[in-house]
C-alpha cells in the first residue's frame, strides 16, 4: 500500500506520452482547450488522521473504478482522465483550501470526496461558486443532500436516512419493540430520526431513544436505561473506534432477549464486534454480499493489486463515484460542461459493485442495494462476517426526500 | 437499589480507569509540574506494544510487563531529550511535548499501522457474574484491583520516603535541593519514569477495557487525566483518586439521570469544582 | 506625532504591511491565497493570545471559545439575514460584543484561580461552548455545521484577502501600540509580579480584566474573518485543537513580541502546507506529521525564547564573551 | 593530609554573559572561621555559589581535600560533607518546618538525632513552627531554618552567606556562639556584613572587590587596621 | 502632636496562632518611629495589616482619622501609605530603570493610559533615574533586576518605595544584606527624607544603632502584644527589651 500515492501521481504523469487519438501538440495556443483534451477529477479525502482507513479506502476504490470504467486506458471519449488526490487531514480548512487549490490551480472538472461530512460541507459551496460537478463519497450527513443541497452535488455514497431505512427494513415490523443508541451528536441524532420514521412506518413501536457521549468510557447507565425499556431489539447507530460493543455484551443484552441490530461496519472494526456474532442487521457492503460482474471484478482486481486483500467498506463507493463520472461523460461524448452533465446525471442509472445505482432526480441521492446480515463466526478469517439474508433493493431503501 | 448499586459500581470502574491514567501524571504534572502534554503518547505506546506481546504469547500478564517496560524505556528517552531542557519553563513545555507527542503518535501508525486494533480480555477475566440483578464486569472488578494497588503503593512510597518532599522541593528550587547533597536529576528522570510507567500500564488496561486501540487515543485520554489532577489539586494521589472516582461516578449517573447533559459532564463538574475550590478538592491553598 | 520620533522598527512593519498588498499580484493561485489569508487571520488569533500569555502572563486552554463565537456568530447572522455588507457588520458587531461580555466574565475569573487551575477551568468553559454548539442543533446544525452565503463583494478573493490584510495591520498597530502604553507597561509588571503591583497603587484585576476583554475581541474577530473565508462553520470553531495550534504559533514565533505570533503563525501554516505537499514526493512522507512534530522540537532546542524572542535576546545584548565558549574551555 | 582544606586558585566564573569573578584565590585552613568580607556586588556570594558548583567555574581550579572539585555536580560537591546556606535562605516555602529539615537530613543515624536536637534548642522557635510551611515564617525564622538544615548534617566544611541578616540581636549572639561551638570539628566559610560578628568569630579573613580577592590577613590585624577598613569596608 | 496611622485592637491570627495581639498604637505625624521585637513577633506582620496585603481577624487601622480597615492594598498606597519589603520583591525580569518607572508611573497617575507610547512619558524615566543616584544604583539601571547582588535588590527596593512619595512610609529591614560601607549612605538617605520633616517613617530594624540614631519612638512588640513604647533610650533600658531581645552583645558593645 506504500507505493499508491506514487501511482497516483505517476499514473496521471505518464499517462500524458500514451495518450492517442489526441492532438497534444496544438494545445499551446488556450489554456481552455487544453482542458478540453483531458479530464480532470480532484479527490478529497481524509488520506492522514482518524479517518484515513477511510480515505484509503476510498481512494483505491475511486482508481480501480477509473480502470474499470475505461477498460484501464485513463480515457473516456478519447480524453484522458487525470486524477489528483488530495488529503482533507478531517479539517474542514485544509479541506476547503485543497478544494479551491483543485479548481484553481489543477482546474479539475470534477470534485470527489470526502471522508467527513464536516469537511464535505465546507466544499460544497465551491462546486456550486466553479460550477462543477462534485461527486459526495463517502460523507452521509443528510443535509449535505438536504438543506446544504445544491444542483451540483451528486452522492453515490448512502445517506444516514438510507442506513435507516435499511436497518427498519432489517427488523422492523408490526409490534415490534425496538430501542435506540446512537452518539450524542449530528450523525447520532439525523440516523435515530429517520430509523424512527421508517421503523414506525413499518408499524413498530420505538420504546426508547438512549444518546451517549461518543467518548465516553463507560455506557452502563446508557445499557440499563434500555433494559429497562424492555425492547425486542436495540438498534445501535455507531462510528468511530471507542465503541460500546463490549459492554453491551457485558451487560448480557442478548442474554436478556434483547437483539442487537446495527449497521455492519469496516473490517477493523467488525474485529471489535465478535460478541455480537448472531446479530441481525445491515450492511453498505461487504465484499461476499453482493452478486454482480462489477463486485467480482472488484474483489479480484483489489486482491490482485493489494497483496489479496479485500475491497472494505468504502472501496465500492469509490469505485461507484468514478464509475458514475465516466459514464456521465460517456453519454455526453467527453463534454464535461456542468449543465449539460448536470441533465444527464439527474435519473442516470450506472453499474457499480452494489448493483444498479440511480442518482434521483430530486436531491441527486444515488439509490443503492443495502443488504440485511446477519454476523456469523467464521473459519477464515479472525472477524465475524457478514452473511447475507436478504438484498434490499434501492427502492426499499429509498431516504425521504430533503431538499425541499 | 439495584439501579444504585449497578450505577455505583460500573461508576466506580470508569474512575478507577481513569485514576490509572491520571496516576503517572499526578507524578509528572502535579508533583513535577512539568506540563507533560506528551503522556497521552505514552499511553498509546504502553497499550500497543502491550497488546502486540499479549496476543503474540497470549499471556496477559506479559502485556502488562512489556507495557510497563516500553513505559520506563520511552520515560527514560522523553526524560532525557525532550523534559530535561524545558523543566520549569511551562511555555517551552508545551511546544516541545506536544511536538513530540505528534511523533509518537505518528510513529504508531508506521509501527503499527493506521487501523483501529481489537483487542479482547484474557479469558478469565473476560464475561461478569451475576450477583442477583446485578452485572459485575470481571475485567472492570479487576481494574478496581489494580487500581486500588497502584494507588497504595504509591502513596505508601510517597510517604515512606523523602522521594516526594524531594521532588516537590526540587521543583520550588533546585539549587538549593542539590546543595544538600541530592542528585536531584536523577530523582527526576527516576520519577518521570515511573510516571510513564504508569501511563503505558493505563495504556494497556484501558485497551483491554475498551476492546479497541487506536492512535488517535492518547490525545483524547490525556486531556481526561489533567482534569482529574487539577480537581484532585495537583499532586497527591488521594486528590487524583477521589477526583477520577467523582468524574466516573458523575459520569455515570449523569448519564442515566440527566442524560442531556452528560456530553458537559466532565466540563461542568471541572467548572463547579474550580469555581467553589480554586486550588482543587485536595489542594492547599 | 513627529515623523521623527517613529521607531526604526515601525517603519520596517509599515514596508512589510505595504508589501504584502502586493502579494496576490505576484501570487495568484487561489490556494496559496487561501493559505495565507488563513496565515493572516491565525496571525491576529495568535496576536490575541500573546496579550494574554505574553503580556499578562495568563495561560489560558479555552482562548479558541471567543474564536468560535466570532465565527458561529458571522456565520448565524449571514445565513439568518440577507447576505449584505450591512448584515456582515451586524455579524461583526454581535460577536464583539457576545466576545466581551464572555471575555469579561472570564476574566473577572482570573482573580479566584492561579495558573494551571485557571488554564483548565478556560478549558472547561470552552468544552461547555462546544457542547451547547453540538447541542443547540437549530442554531448551529450540530457538529456538521452548516454554510451561508455573503455578499458579492466579500465573494472575491482579492477582496478577502484586503480585508483580512488590512484588519492585521491595524489590529497589529492598535495592539503594539496597546502593549507599549503605560498601560501595557503594567500588564507586563501584573506578569512578573502581580502582588508587587498591587501595592504599587494598580488595581490588578482590572487590567487583567481589560487584557482578557482585548484579547477576546480579537480572537473574535479572527473568528469573523476565519468564518468569511470558509462561508462554512461547524463546531470545530470551538475545538481545543485550535486552542493548541494558536498556543503553539504564538510559541514557536516568541512570546512577548506580538511580531512573534504573526511570523509563528506564517510558520506553522507554511509548515503544514508545505510538509504535507511532501507526502505526493516520497510516500515516506506520507507520515509528514512526524517532520511536523520535530520542528516543535528543534524549535524549542533551538529558539527556546521562540523565534523572534531568541533572536531579540541575540541581537539587543550581544554577549561580551560567550558563556558557552568558556564552558567548552573549561572542560578540557 | 595539608592543612589547607579548600583552596581557590585564580578562579574565574561567568554568570550569564558578565565576567563576575575575575580571579579569586585564597586558601581555607581546616578548622576555625574564615571571613569572606566585600561590598554589595563584590562577588562574595558568587564565590560561595562557585565552590557549591551552582556557577561553572571557567578559568582556575577549586581544591578541596587535595582533590579537584571545580565543575562536579553539586550534589556530589555536597555529599563530599560541605553543607551550605545560602543568601537568599532557599527555604521550600510549600513544605512544613519539618518537611524542610526532612529533605535535608543526608542520614537518619544517632549523630543526626543529636544535632537536631541541639538545633532545636538553639532555635525553639523551629519546634514550635514544625507543622507550619516554610512560606509562612517571618523572615527571621526563615534564616533560622536555613542555619538549621545546614547543621544538622555532619560537614567538614559549612559555607554560611550573611547568617546575621534579618535576625535579632539575641539570635544573633546564639547564631554566633553556634559557630564557635562548631568550629571545634568543622571548618567555616563565612560571608558576613555584621562586621562585630565577624570580627568576633573570624580567625582569618579575605577581601573581595570587583571579582578579585585583594587582601587577606588574620581577623586580629583588620580590627587594629583602620586604614584598611576604611579603604574596602567603608568602615572606620 | 497630630496621630496620621492609628490601629484600635489591631488582631490577626494564623490558624491557632495569634501573630498580632489587640495593637493599639498611634503613630505621630512627620515622626520617626522604629519598631523592634523578636524574630516572628509580628512586625512584618504588622506592615501586613497596616498596608493592606492582610486583613486583621479582629480591630480596625486608621489612617489620618479615616478607617481604612476595608481598603485593599492598592488604595491603601493610592492615599499614601507606601512599603519596602523585607523579602526582597521587585519585578524579577525587568530592567532596574523599569522597576522604579513603574513606581514613578503609578505615582503619576498614569493608570488606563493605553492609547500613548509609554516613552512618550521621559519625565517618568528622568525621575527613575534620579531616584537610583540617590540609592546609588544608577549604574545598574539597565541590568536585568533578577540579576542584582542581594544588596542592590534592597535599594532598588527603597527606590521604588520613594518613587511612590507617599506621606507614610513603611520600612521593613531595609538595610538587612547591604553591605556596611553602604549602610551609612542609606541612612542617609532616609535621614534626608526625615529632615524635610514631610513625612512620617516607620521602620523595623534589628540594627540597633540605626534605631538608637535616627528614632523619634520605638514601639517593643513580643509575641504579637505591644509591651512597651517609648523614647529610644527609654527602650534601651527596659528589662525585658534588654533580655529577650538583645540579649548579651549589644551591652556588650555598648561597653566597647
Ligand atoms: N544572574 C546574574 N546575572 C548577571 N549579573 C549577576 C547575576 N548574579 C549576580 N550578578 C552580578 O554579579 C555581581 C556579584 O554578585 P554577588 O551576588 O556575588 O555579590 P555579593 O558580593 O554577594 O553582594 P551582596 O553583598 O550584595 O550580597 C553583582 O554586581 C551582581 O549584579
Ligand atoms: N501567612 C502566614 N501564615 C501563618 N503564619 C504566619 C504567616 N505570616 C506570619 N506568620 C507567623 O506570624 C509570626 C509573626 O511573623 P512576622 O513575619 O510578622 O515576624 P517579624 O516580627 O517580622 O519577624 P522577623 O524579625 O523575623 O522578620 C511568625 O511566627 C510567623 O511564623
Ligand atoms: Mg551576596
Ligand atoms: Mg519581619
Amino acid at each position: 500500500a506504500c507505493n499508491d500515492s506514487d501511482d497516483a501521481s505517476g499514473s496521471s504523469g505518464s499517462s500524458e506520452g500514451s495518450t492517442e487519438g489526441t492532438s497534444e501538440g496544438s494545445s499551446e495556443d488556450a489554456a481552455g482547450e487544453d482542458t478540453q483534451e483531458t479530464i480532470k477529477i480532484g479527490v478529497l479525502a481524509s488520506l492522514t488522521g482518524a479517518l484515513e482507513a477511510y480515505g484509503d479506502q476510498t481512494k483505491k476504490g475511486f482508481e480501480l473504478g477509473l480502470d474499470y470504467a475505461t477498460d484501464g486506458t485513463m480515457e473516456v471519449a478519447g480524453k484522458k482522465i487525470e486524477v489528483f488526490f488530495e488529503d482533507t487531514e478531517t479539517d474542514p480548512t485544509v479541506a476547503r483550501q485543497k478544494a479551491i487549490g483543485l479548481l484553481e490551480d489543477q482546474e479539475v472538472d470534477f470534485l470527489v470526496g470526502s471522508s467527513s461530512s464536516g469537511d464535505t460541507l465546507a466544499v460544497t459551496p465551491l462546486a456550486e461558486e466553479y460550477e462543477k460537478i462534485m461527486v459526495v463519497e463517502p460523507a452521509a450527513a443528510d443535509s449535505i443532500t438536504g438543506s446544504e443541497y445544491n444542483d451540483y452535488i451528486f452522492r453515490t455514497a448512502r445517506n444516514s436516512a438510507q442506513d435507516a431505512v435499511a436497518a427498519a427494513a432489517s427488523i422492523a415490523g408490526e409490534g415490534v419493540k425496538i430501542a435506540t443508541l446512537a452518539p450524542d451528536y449530528s450523525f447520532g441524532h439525523d440516523g435515530v430520526a429517520a430509523f424512527v420514521a421508517a421503523a414506525e412506518n413499518l408499524g413498530a413501536d420505538i420504546v426508547h431513544e438512549e444518546y451517549a457521549d461518543q467518548a465516553a468510557t463507560d455506557f452502563t447507565a446508557n445499557i440499563q436505561k434500555i433494559i429497562e425499556s424492555d425492547p425486542d431489539y436495540l438498534y445501535v447507530v455507531w462510528a468511530g473506534a471507542n465503541s460500546p460493543w463490549n459492554q453491551i455484551s457485558d451487560m448480557r443484552l442478548q442474554e436478556q432477549g434483547i437483539s442487537i441490530t446495527t449497521g455492519a461496519p469496516d473490517i477493523a472494526a467488525l474485529a471489535t464486534m465478535s460478541q455480537l456474532v448472531g446479530m441481525e442487521g445491515f450492511t453498505l457492503y461487504y465484499h461476499t454480499l453482493p452478486d454482480n460482474e462489477v463486485n467480482d471484478w472488484l474483489v479480484k482486481e483489489h486482491a490482485e493489486r493489494f497483496d489479496g486483500a479485500v475491497p472494505d467498506l468504502f472501496t465500492p463507493g469509490g469505485m461507484s463515484a468514478a464509475i458514475s463520472i465516466v459514464e456521465a461523460l460517456k453519454q455526453n461524448d467527453g463534454d464535461a460542461d456542468s449543465a449539460t452533465l448536470i441533465d444527464i446525471m439527474e435519473g442516470m442509472s450506472f453499474e457499480t459493485p452494489k448493483g444498479t445505482m440511480t442518482f434521483r432526480p430530486e436531491d441527486h441521492q444515488a439509490l443503492q442495494e443495502m443488504y440485511s446480515i446477519t454476523l456469523e463466526e467464521s473459519d477464515d478469517v479472525d472477524y465475524p462476517v457478514p452473511v447475507l439474508n436478504r438484498v434490499l433493493t434501492p427502492e426499499e431503501t429509498a431516504p425521504p426526500i430533503m431538499n425541499q | 437499589m439495584d439501579l444504585i448499586i449497578s450505577l455505583t459500581v460500573n461508576g466506580l470502574a470508569t474512575g478507577m480507569l481513569i485514576f490509572l491514567l491520571a496516576a503517572g501524571l499526578t507524578l509528572i504534572f502535579g508533583l513535577m509540574s512539568v506540563l507533560n502534554f506528551a503522556h497521552g503518547g505514552l499511553f498509546i505506546w504502553g497499550a500497543y506494544t502491550g497488546v502486540w506481546s499479549f496476543q503474540m504469547t497470549g499471556s496477559f500478564i506479559v502485556g502488562i510487563i512489556v507495557a510497563i517496560i516500553t513505559g520506563l524505556l520511552l520515560g527514560l528517552v522523553t526524560e532525557r531529550l525532550i523534559i530535561r531542557p524545558v523543566y520549569g519553563n511551562h511555555i517551552q513545555q508545551i511546544l516541545i511535548t506536544l511536538g513530540f507527542m505528534l511523533v509518537m503518535q505518528e510513529f504508531i501508525k508506521v509501527v503499527f499501522g493506521p487501523d483501529q486494533k481489537a483487542v479482547f480480555p484474557p479469558e478469565i477475566l473476560q464475561g461478569s457474574f451475576l450477583v442477583g440483578d446485578i452485572v459485575l464486569i470481571k475485567y472492570r472488578l479487576f481494574i478496581i484491583a489494580v487500581g486500588l494497588l497502584i494507588f497504595i503503593v504509591s502513596s505508601l512510597i510517597l510517604k515512606r520516603t523523602r522521594v516526594g518532599l524531594i521532588v516537590r522541593a526540587g521543583v520550588m528550587n533546585k539549587e538549593m535541593v542539590q546543595s544538600l547533597g541530592i542528585n536531584i536529576k536523577l530523582v527526576f528522570m527516576l520519577v518521570f519514569m515511573v510516571g510513564a510507567a504508569m501511563a503505558a500500564l493505563s495504556g494497556i488496561m484501558h485497551a483491554v477495557y475498551s476492546g479497541v486501540i487506536y492512535a488517535e487515543m492518547g490525545l483524547e485520554f490525556s486531556i481526561l487525566a489533567f482534569i482529574v489532577v487539577v480537581i484532585g489539586g495537583m499532586g497527591s494521589f488521594s486528590g487524583s483518586l477521589f477526583a477520577a472516582i467523582l468524574v466516573g461516578l458523575a459520569q455515570a449517573f449523569m448519564a442515566y439521570y440527566v442524560p442531556a447533559l452528560s456530553l458537559a459532564v466532565n466540563m461542568l463538574l471541572m467548572t463547579v469544582v474550580l469555581i467553589f475550590r480554586p486550588q482543587g478538592l485536595f489542594g492547599k491553598g | 506625532m513627529n515623523i521623527r520620533n517613529v521607531e526604526k522598527s515601525t517603519w520596517i512593519f509599515i514596508i512589510i504591511g505595504l508589501l504584502l498588498f502586493i502579494v496576490p499580484f505576484i501570487v495568484t493561485g487561489r490556494s496559496m491565497q487561501f493559505i495565507i489569508i488563513q496565515i493572516f487571520i491565525f496571525a491576529i488569533f495568535a496576536m490575541s493570545y500573546d496579550i494574554l500569555l505574553g503580556f499578562t502572563g495568563i495561560i489560558s486552554f479555552g482562548h479558541v471559545m471567543f474564536f468560535g463565537i466570532g465565527a458561529y456568530s458571522t456565520a448565524i447572522v449571514m445565513d439568518r439575514m440577507d447576505a449584505t455588507v450591512m448584515s456582515f457588520f451586524i455579524a461583526i458587531l454581535v460577536a464583539v460584543v457576545i466576545a466581551s461580555i464572555v471575555s469579561f466574565i472570564v476574566g473577572a475569573l482570573t482573580l479566584r484561580l492561579k495558573s494551571h487551575f485557571y488554564a483548565m477551568l478556560t478549558l472547561a468553559l470552552a468544552g461547555l461552548f462546544l457542547v451547547a454548539a453540538e447541542k443547540w442543533r437549530s442554531l448551529t446544525g450540530g457538529n456538521d455545521g452548516f454554510t451561508f452565503g455573503l455578499p458579492e463583494i466579500l465573494r472575491d478573493s482579492h477582496h478577502l484577502y484586503v480585508l483580512c490584510l488590512v484588519s492585521l495591520i491595524l489590529l497589529f498597530f492598535g495592539l503594539r501600540r496597546f502593549t507599549k502604553s503605560p498601560f501595557g507597561r503594567v500588564l507586563m509588571a501584573i506578569r512578573e509580579n502581580e502582588a508587587r503591583t498591587e501595592s504599587l497603587g494598580y488595581k490588578v484585576l482590572h487590567y487583567k480584566v481589560i487584557a482578557s476583554v482585548a484579547a477576546g475581541v480579537v480572537a473574535s474577530i479572527a473568528g469573523v474573518l476565519y468564518a468569511l473565508s470558509l462561508r462554512f462553520v461547524n463546531t470545530g470553531v470551538f475545538a481545543t485543537d485550535l486552542t493548541i495550534d494558536v498556543l503553539l504559533m504564538t510559541i514557536i514565533g516568541g512570546v512577548g513580541t506580538l511580531v512573534g505570533p504573526i511570523l509563528g503563525a506564517g510558520l506553522v501554516e507554511l509548515a503544514h502546507h508545505w510538509l504535507s505537499g511532501l507526502s505526493e514526493v516520497h510516500w515516506i512522507f506520507e507520515r509528514w506529521i512526524i517532520l511536523y512534530g520535530t520542528v516543535y522540537i528543534l524549535v524549542v532546542i533551538f529558539f527556546p525564547l521562540g523565534i523572534i524572542g531568541t533572536l531579540q535576546s541575540k541581537f539587543m545584548n550581544r554577549p561580551i564573551k560567550g558563556l558557552r565558549e568558556h564552558r567548552k574551555t573549561a572542560g578540557k | 593530609m595539608s592543612n589547607s582544606l579548600l583552596k581557590l586558585d585564580q578562579v574565574e566564573a561567568y554568570i550569564q554573559k558578565f565576567h563576575i569573578l575575575q580571579g579569586v584565590s585564597f586558601d581555607v585552613k581546616r578548622g576555625g572561621v574564615t571571613v569572606l568580607l566585600g561590598r554589595n556586588g563584590a562577588g562574595k556570594t558568587t564565590t560561595l555559589r562557585t565552590i557549591m558548583g551552582l556557577n561553572q567555574v571557567s578559568k582556575g581550579t577549586i581544591t578541596y581535600n587535595d582533590e579537584n572539585i571545580g565543575n562536579l555536580p553539586t550534589h556530589q560537591i555536597a555529599n563530599k560533607g560541605i553543607g551550605y546556606v545560602p543568601e537568599d535562605q532557599g527555604i521550600f516555602s510549600d513544605l512544613t518546618v519539618g518537611e524542610n529539615m526532612r529533605v535535608a537530613m543526608k542520614k537518619e543515624d544517632e549523630g543526626t538525632t543529636k544535632r537536631m536536637e541541639w538545633v532545636l534548642e538553639l532555635f525553639p522557635d523551629l519546634k514550635k513552627f514544625w507543622k507550619k510551611p516554610g512560606g509562612a515564617l517571618s523572615g527571621g525564622q526563615k534564616q533560622m531554618l536555613a542555619i538549621a538544615r545546614a547543621y544538622v548534617n555532619e560537614n567538614e566544611l559549612l559555607l554560611i552567606d550573611e547568617p546575621s541578616k534579618g535576625l535579632a540581636p539575641i539570635i544573633v549572639d546564639k547564631v554566633t556562639e553556634s559557630i564557635e561551638q562548631m568550629k571545634e570539628d568543622t571548618t567555616i566559610l563565612l560571608v558576613e556584613q555584621n562586621f562585630m560578628m565577624a570580627s568576633k568569630i573570624g580567625n582569618q579573613f579575605f577581601i573581595i572587590d570587583d571579582g578579585k580577592t585583594v587582601h587577606e590577613g588574620q581577623m586580629e590585624e583588620l580590627k587594629q587596621d583602620k586604614l584598611l577598613m576604611k579603604k574596602y569596608l567603608g568602615i572606620a | 502632636m497630630e496621630a496620621i496611622l492609628e490601629t484600635k485592637d489591631l488582631s490577626i491570627a494564623f490558624g491557632g496562632h495569634v501573630a498580632v495581639d489587640s495593637v493599639s498604637v498611634q503613630i505621630s505625624e512627620k515622626k520617626f518611629t522604629s519598631i523592634i521585637g523578636p524574630n516572628g513577633a509580628g512586625k512584618t506582620t504588622f506592615f501586613n495589616l497596616l498596608s493592606g496585603q492582610l486583613s486583621p481577624t479582629k480591630g480596625s487601622v486608621y489612617f489620618k482619622g479615616q478607617d481604612i480597615t476595608k481598603l485593599r492594598t492598592t488604595d491603601r498606597t493610592r492615599i499614601g501609605i507606601g512599603r519596602s519589603f523585607q523579602i526582597t520583591n521587585v519585578f524579577p525580569n525587568l530592567t532596574v530603570l523599569e522597576n522604579v518607572r513603574l513606581a514613578v508611573q503609578s505615582q503619576a497617575k498614569v493608570r488606563y493610559q493605553m492609547i500613548a507610547h509609554f516613552l512618550h512619558y521621559k519625565r517618568f524615566e528622568q525621575k527613575a533615574h534620579e531616584l537610583l543616584e540617590r540609592v546609588y544604583l544608577n549604574d545598574k539601571a539597565s541590568s536585568i533586576a533578577v540579576n542584582l547582588a542581594h544588596g542592590e535588590k534592597r535599594k532598588l527596593e527603597i527606590a521604588m518605595l520613594l518613587a511612590l512619595e507617599t506621606e507614610l512610609l513603611l520600612l521593613d529591614e531595609p538595610t538587612a544584606g547591604m553591605s556596611l560601607e553602604e549602610v551609612p549612605a542609606i541612612i542617609e538617605v532616609i535621614k534626608e527624607i526625615k529632615r524635610q520633616e514631610d513625612r512620617t517613617i516607620v521602620l523595623i530594624e534589628h540594627k540597633m544603632d540605626m534605631i538608637m540614631d535616627m528614632s523619634d519612638e520605638v514601639l517593643v512588640l513580643f509575641h504579637g502584644e505591644l509591651i512597651a513604647q517609648g523614647t529610644p533610650e527609654e527602650i534601651v533600658e527596659n528589662e525585658t527589651v534588654q533580655s529577650a531581645y538583645l540579649g548579651g552583645s549589644y551591652n556588650e558593645q555598648q561597653l566597647t
